[in-house]
């Protein structure tokens, strides 16, 4: 890569002036993150004083007007609806990305790519309001109550997969042609030019798709809450409702008062936790070599 | 009433926040106002009772809408109320189950009766649904049945009514909760539920406006200090006749007749 | 390049030919179910009065004018805000800053972490920051804001990759002719990383147009046709989720608002490849 | 001993026909009429040529008269060309290259090529030889192992790569990278080996290597260059053709032995090009 | 008229100093104890070399001895590299390059860069010359027309595009796209131009243009050429400098005129390198 970084010395106004206001603008972003965890801190702040944080992890139960906190059901909740998710909607929009690139005919390629942008911007109250009506009911079927952790993990998936896909349909664009002839010339069929040529080529930019889905499946709210279930429980089977803790926040948020509110904010502050978690694991898994 | 003041007087922008239950029927309620009182505006904004009642303590709006009864801790602020709101259990439409006693719905909401054919249904487990924690439908339906929360034990978790309504319609065993009026309203537009009379008591939002239905709920709106002015008038309009047929229109109860 | 013609050799071809289909096929299918169900339920409400009339009793009757006006505000605000810094900041990482140096890895991180919020969150902060510290008040301003602060993330991720996908020659050519990295960033690069830019664009506008929770608390719920953007105006989407979950008897102008929704999109979508293809092309010379 | 005699030995791991010296000419791949379009523009247009078994046949010609193209008709690797048209016949060893339903996998396997900018994968060294060979069916370890020594040999890159097999590829130098390809394709044990100017993007001192290997091959392996270098396909070709552009699309001038095309041409063009070039 | 008197005629904009023919050796580039590393690794180290005025210089040497990267030290172009370190002392005309404080922009017009690989920018042919002008200062329509015209006859390309300047560069043939990326260079009127193999990657037809044009330029420019072909830089250079890699990095083995260093070479690595070559 080359980088601009070391060439302060032009004497250039408009350059210097560029490089500094774009880490002026920059540092928004930054600044944003900081903002809301100050945020949430300071809305949490009250509980934390009255009940310390070690109690929202050891409480029986989750019953904040009862006086009980314990928010690890929804921690768990939260994980697997994750994960679940992830580990569907990667290879599918891996897989749709290799379709647009490598098996469509043109004439599909095309309105394929439409469709993964038009699953993006489907609101979630209506992929929550589809898995409420038409999903719900047919896990019912199978196994009651129907609103579970498998009804989340579904929706989610369709929800995460245009990220991934559109993300690695970009990445795909830019595989260089050469390693493609070269593939074909040595007679390897399609799948293996992909599997061993295309996809270790694109790994940066499948990571980044990765990074990005996981982030939506965390930060999700809508949808899962209208599927779920709500319950406060670590499921022992999928067919199990769960809570997660995005859903906690907008289910309660809106009449909780006083100990309870702030102990809401917990769950936000306990939420982004976990996402530093991950992005700090991420890190460690590319050990700095993915972005480049 | 709200014809002491002329359309000349009243004039600015009144800011309504709270419980997302009672919105429609407060901006359905300004956007009449409005009519009368051309330079004036309405602005409804939802968030929850907690909300309205933080945003009015804050002087962040003008008036909160709040769907429950007064808490003791909220004795600073003056209430008004508007309507009422009846909370019924709600079966799906195929369950053969026609009546439960109090005994009974307390004991599937708590777990000792899991399986329909124990209250005469069929053999199939039960599915609870029950409301989130902070929602005075909740509040409500457990004072009346007198359980403590933390031995309900739900298979469901809703926030919305619509959403227990829609819970319910799909799943051929579950037993909720959910308002009255929306209920109803559901049921004639062919949702597949059905409402259960409580103590004896039909459920419909006639009973709940003579009074002999149990459980229900006041809708309340609230401000920091006694109403003066444009709140006022928009707090007598509300209250007045002539909105009745709004709240009708909404599915909630009046006041009075 | 699609080799389409050549049929599968051996049986992991064909099982990835299989798979490939097939997971595209199940996509498609999901997909026109869910669009199938709003466009069954929908299409019947859609009318030109549909799309101008304000709404009557609580949405269950009228139109969605005002809201379709608030919800392009809402947008454009968030665009016009989140765009300039989006595309800075990913000039700055990509062109500016080496991966190791602490400033780009700092800032690397808060956006990952910024794309992980959940936008409940936002929406509470939004309530907290736009609308009470900075006195916005419930306003499209402060909708609009909160979603560029949402959107942030995937624009600067998918441009930062569009950046470094175009060749290092233009830089190193450009330098040595003398070029300040001002003039080569507007004139060559940028144009350059256009896709990858777009990606951003259709999943940021796809999610700000989609976002339910970081509205109710700052955009808010008026379903009056705003005047300014210091008005309150309610999102599409808020309009779908309270008829859906909040309005009995909503169901159908909530599909039908659905559908609108998609179809607002799917013209953005189009628009901006429209743009970008044909724009582009007198723009960058690429044969 | 040659490099690539070494090839014979553990290597022959099916039973090969005789590696043929170019000697008496047999024909092993018979082009007749053959043209390709992108699109509407011809590449190159009516070109009738055999390749004779076991011998070098040099391409020449200026930029653009068609020769990287003609070279990817016979791999067919023109289906991977959106708009790209091919008539005309071509005949390798009885096979019919351009009949729909060939399997092309299996010709492609039997015809290496080498690009003119080195293009490994990017893989480590023995990933990028290991690969190929397992999507060709061939799972066994150690004959794997077997394998990549003695082509790595063959190219003269396996004193320089040994204790780093399993670093990137792409971290060699480009007379490396462009041996390590060559030795891609040999493992593979094609019939024809299409060389797209391997040497034009090294160095003296790596093209050095890397001509000396194909001269290696020569009389080993039916090779088809082409190269700018007039000056190297003197040096190292049996025969020749000279492509050259008429009329808006590229056409065979000449082909014949090389000593008659460098010393003897017929047509005027070709006297022009082999004298007039610098090399 | 050789292709570049043409340039002194209607292109001279501001007063030149008279282009000065390679004469008595007159230094304009001094280098002294120069180094570059790439992170820890050194590409070349302790290179000091002095370019006489109007001549033109080869710098030749097996790939990796580090001449590209020296060449880009004396424009600064090492400044885009992360983890580049340069260490020594260049001066051009009495101006310090690796001051930290000079103008970078000015000191990059001053010094022309023609890159082995064709680089036109993806704009059309006009806007690929005017471009850098405009960034240079230069408004006036009808000059920038003019100097279109020139450099463009300069490079001997004029007749072949003037027709389509508003089509793409990247439409050009290899051998065009590299004249058009040294008219873009002389546009600037630079006093030192840099050529990193500008023949390397084209066909021998284009090749013998560029060369040509190369040629014309001698006596008019002061001119630092990489080339791997030893028979070009005999041809074409006044003075010639070995690189060779020694201990891991890039040193500067010989250095002296292009006669002595061809015929009469000092230094035993020299003699082998000018003879043991292909060409
Ligand atoms: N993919 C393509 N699409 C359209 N035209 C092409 C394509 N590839 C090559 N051409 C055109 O076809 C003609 C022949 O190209 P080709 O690359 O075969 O020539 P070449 O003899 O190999 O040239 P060179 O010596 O520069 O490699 C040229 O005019 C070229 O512009
Ligand atoms: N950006 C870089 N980062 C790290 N190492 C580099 C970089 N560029 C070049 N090198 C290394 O520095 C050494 C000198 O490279 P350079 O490109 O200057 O050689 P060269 O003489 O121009 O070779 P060639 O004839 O192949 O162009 C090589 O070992 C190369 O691998
Ligand atoms: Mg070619
Ligand atoms: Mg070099």
């Amino acid at each position: 890569m080359t980088s601009l970084s070391n060439n302060t010395l032009s004497r250039w106004s408009t350059d210097e002036l560029l490089c500094w206001s774009l880490r002026g603008i920059a540092t928004i972003a930054g600044t944003i993150v900081m903002l809301i965890v100050v945020f949430l801190i300071v809305e949490a702040l009250p509980v934390l004083h009255h009940v310390g944080l070690l109690r929202f992890f050891t409480d029986p139960s989750w019953h904040p007007a009862e006086g009980l906190y314990n928010l690890t059901p929804m921690l768990w909740g939260t994980l697997f609806a994750m994960t679940g998710s992830v580990l569907i909607a990667t290879p599918l929009g891996i897989l749709s990305a290799v379709f647009c690139h490598y098996y469509a005919p043109s004439v599909l390629a095309r309105p394929y790519r439409r469709l993964i942008e038009l699953l993006a911007g489907v609101p979630s109250v209506v992929y929550g309001f589809w898995g409420l009506v038409v999903l719900v009911p047919l896990i019912a079927e199978i196994q009651p109550p129907g609103p579970s952790l498998l009804a989340g993990i579904l929706i989610l998936t369709i929800m995460i997969l245009p990220t991934i896909a559109l993300m690695a349909d970009a990445s795909l664009a830019n595989v260089p042609q050469q390693y493609l002839r070269g593939a074909a010339a040595l007679g390897l069929p399609r799948w293996a030019t992909i599997r061993g040529v295309v996809f270790p080529a694109v790994r940066s930019g499948l990571f980044t798709g990765v990074i990005l889905e996981t982030g939506r499946a965390i930060g999700e709210t809508m949808a899962i809450l209208m599927v779920c279930g709500n319950v406060v429980q670590i499921p022992s089977t999928i067919f199990d409702p769960i809570r997660t803790l995005t859903a906690n926040i907008a289910l309660e948020m809106a009449y909780a008062i006083g100990d309870h509110r702030a102990a809401l904010f917990v769950s936000g502050l306990v939420l982004l936790a976990m996402i530093v978690a991950l992005v700090v694991s991420a890190e460690w898994v590319s050990r700095g070599r993915m972005y480049g | 009433t709200a014809q002491t003041f002329s359309a000349e007087q009243l004039s600015g922008k009144l800011v309504i926040t709270g419980a997302s239950t009672l919105a429609p029927l407060i901006a359905e309620i300004g956007k009449r106002f409005e009519s009368h009182y051309p330079k004036v505006r309405v602005d409804v904004q939802t968030g929850g009772s907690s909300r309205g009642v933080a945003d009015v303590r804050q002087g962040f709006a003008d008036i909160g809408m709040v769907s429950r009864a007064m808490k003791a801790e909220e004795k600073d602020l003056h209430a008004f109320s508007v309507a009422r709101d009846g909370v019924g259990v709600i079966l799906h439409k195929e369950n053969p189950v026609q009546a439960l006693t109090d005994e009974q719905v307390v004991a599937i909401y708590t777990g000792k009766i899991i399986n329909w054919k124990d209250v005469g249904g069929k053999d199939a487990p039960i599915t609870v649904v029950n409301k989130a924690e902070g929602r005075s439908t909740l509040e409500v339906f457990l004072h009346y049945f007198k359980i403590r929360n933390t031995d309900v034990k739900a298979h469901v978790v809703i926030g919305d009514n619509e959403q227990g309504i829609k819970t319910v319609a799909g799943n051929r065993h579950a037993i909720g909760y959910v308002s009255i009026g929306t209920a109803e309203y559901d049921e004639s537009q062919g949702v597949p539920i059905k409402l259960l009379s409580v103590g004896g008591v039909a459920a419909s939002t006639e009973t709940v406006r003579n009074g002999t239905f149990p459980i229900s709920r006041p809708l309340h709106i609230v401000t920091r200090t006694p109403p003066v002015g444009l709140t006022k008038a928009f707090i007598d309009y509300a209250q007045s006749k002539a909105v009745h047929d709004i709240i009708k229109q909404q599915y909630f109860v009046p006041m009075v007749d | 390049m699609a080799e389409t013609l050549s049929r599968p050799q051996n049986l992991r071809e064909w099982l990835a030919f299989v798979l490939v289909w097939g997971a595209a096929g199940l996509v498609t299918a999901v997909f026109c179910w869910l669009l199938g169900d709003i466009v069954w339920h929908g299409i019947g409400h859609v009318s030109w009065t549909f799309l101008t009339a304000p709404p009557e009793n609580a949405g269950r009757q009228g139109g969605i004018g005002p809201i379709l006006a608030s919800t392009s505000l809402i947008l454009g605000v968030c665009l016009a805000v989140s765009l300039p810094i989006g595309i800075g900041t990913a000039v700055l990482l990509a062109e500016f800053t080496s991966d190791q140096s602490l400033f780009g890895r700092i800032t690397r991180r808060s956006l990952d972490i910024l794309a992980g919020v959940p936008s409940i969150v936002f929406g509470l902060f939004g309530n907290a920051f736009f609308c009470k510290m900075l006195g916005l008040g419930f306003s499209i301003l402060s909708g609009g804001l909160t979603l560029a602060c949402m959107v942030l993330p995937v624009l600067i991720r998918s441009t930062e990759e569009g950046f470094r996908a175009v060749p290092a020659s233009y830089r190193l050519s450009a330098a040595a002719l003398g070029l300040s990295r001002t003039t080569t960033l507007i004139h060559l690069l940028l144009p350059a990383a256009v896709p990858g830019l777009l990606v951003g664009l259709v999943l940021g506008v796809g999610r700000a147009i989609a976002e339910t929770a970081a509205l109710i608390f700052t955009s808010g719920y008026v379903d009056r046709m705003p005047e300014s953007l210091l008005d309150s105006g309610r999102a599409l989407s808020i309009h779908i989720f309270d008829l859906s979950m909040n309005v009995s008897g909503g169901d159908t102008n909530a599909y039908a608002s659905a559908l609108i929704l998609v179809i607002m999109l799917l013209a953005i979508n189009g628009t901006v490849s429209w743009l970008a293809t044909y724009g582009l092309h007198r723009k960058i010379m690429t044969v | 001993m040659t490099p690539v005699e070494s090839l014979t030995g553990p290597h022959s791991r099916h039973p090969l026909e005789e590696r043929p010296a170019c000697r008496a000419p047999q024909p092993i791949v018979e082009i007749d009429r053959l043209s390709l379009y992108y699109g509407d523009k011809p590449a190159f247009q009516d070109v009738t040529l055999s390749i004779n078994k076991g011998c070098m046949t040099a391409l020449v010609g200026p930029s653009g008269c068609g020769k990287t193209s003609f070279l990817t008709c016979l791999n067919r690797l023109t289906d991977l060309i959106a708009g790209c048209r091919v008539s005309g016949q071509i005949t390798i060893n009885a096979l019919d290259v351009l009949a729909p339903g060939i399997n092309v996998i299996q010709l492609r396997r039997r015809i290496g090529m080498i690009f003119q900018k080195p293009n490994p994968f990017p893989l480590t060294i023995r990933r990028n030889l290991e690969f190929p060979l397992r999507e060709h069916g061939i799972r066994d370890r150690e004959q794997i192992t077997q394998i990549i020594e003695t082509t790595l040999r063959a190219v003269g890159l396996w004193d320089e790569v040994k204790d780093r097999l399993g670093s990137p590829a792409l971290a060699l130098s480009g007379g490396q990278q462009q041996r390590l390809c060559i030795a891609r394709a040999l493992a593979l044990l094609p019939e024809v080996l299409l060389m797209d100017e391997p040497c034009s993007a090294l160095d003296p001192l790596s093209s050095g290597v890397v001509e000396d290997l194909i001269v290696g091959l020569r009389g080993r392996y039916t090779i088809l260059i082409v190269t700018h270098n007039l000056a190297q396909a003197r040096r190292i070709a049996d025969y020749a053709a000279l492509f050259w552009v008429q009329n808006g699309a590229g056409r065979l001038i000449e082909a014949g032995t090389a000593k008659q095309i460098f010393e003897n041409p017929r047509d005027p063009l070709t006297a022009a090009y082999v004298s007039g070039m610098r090399g």
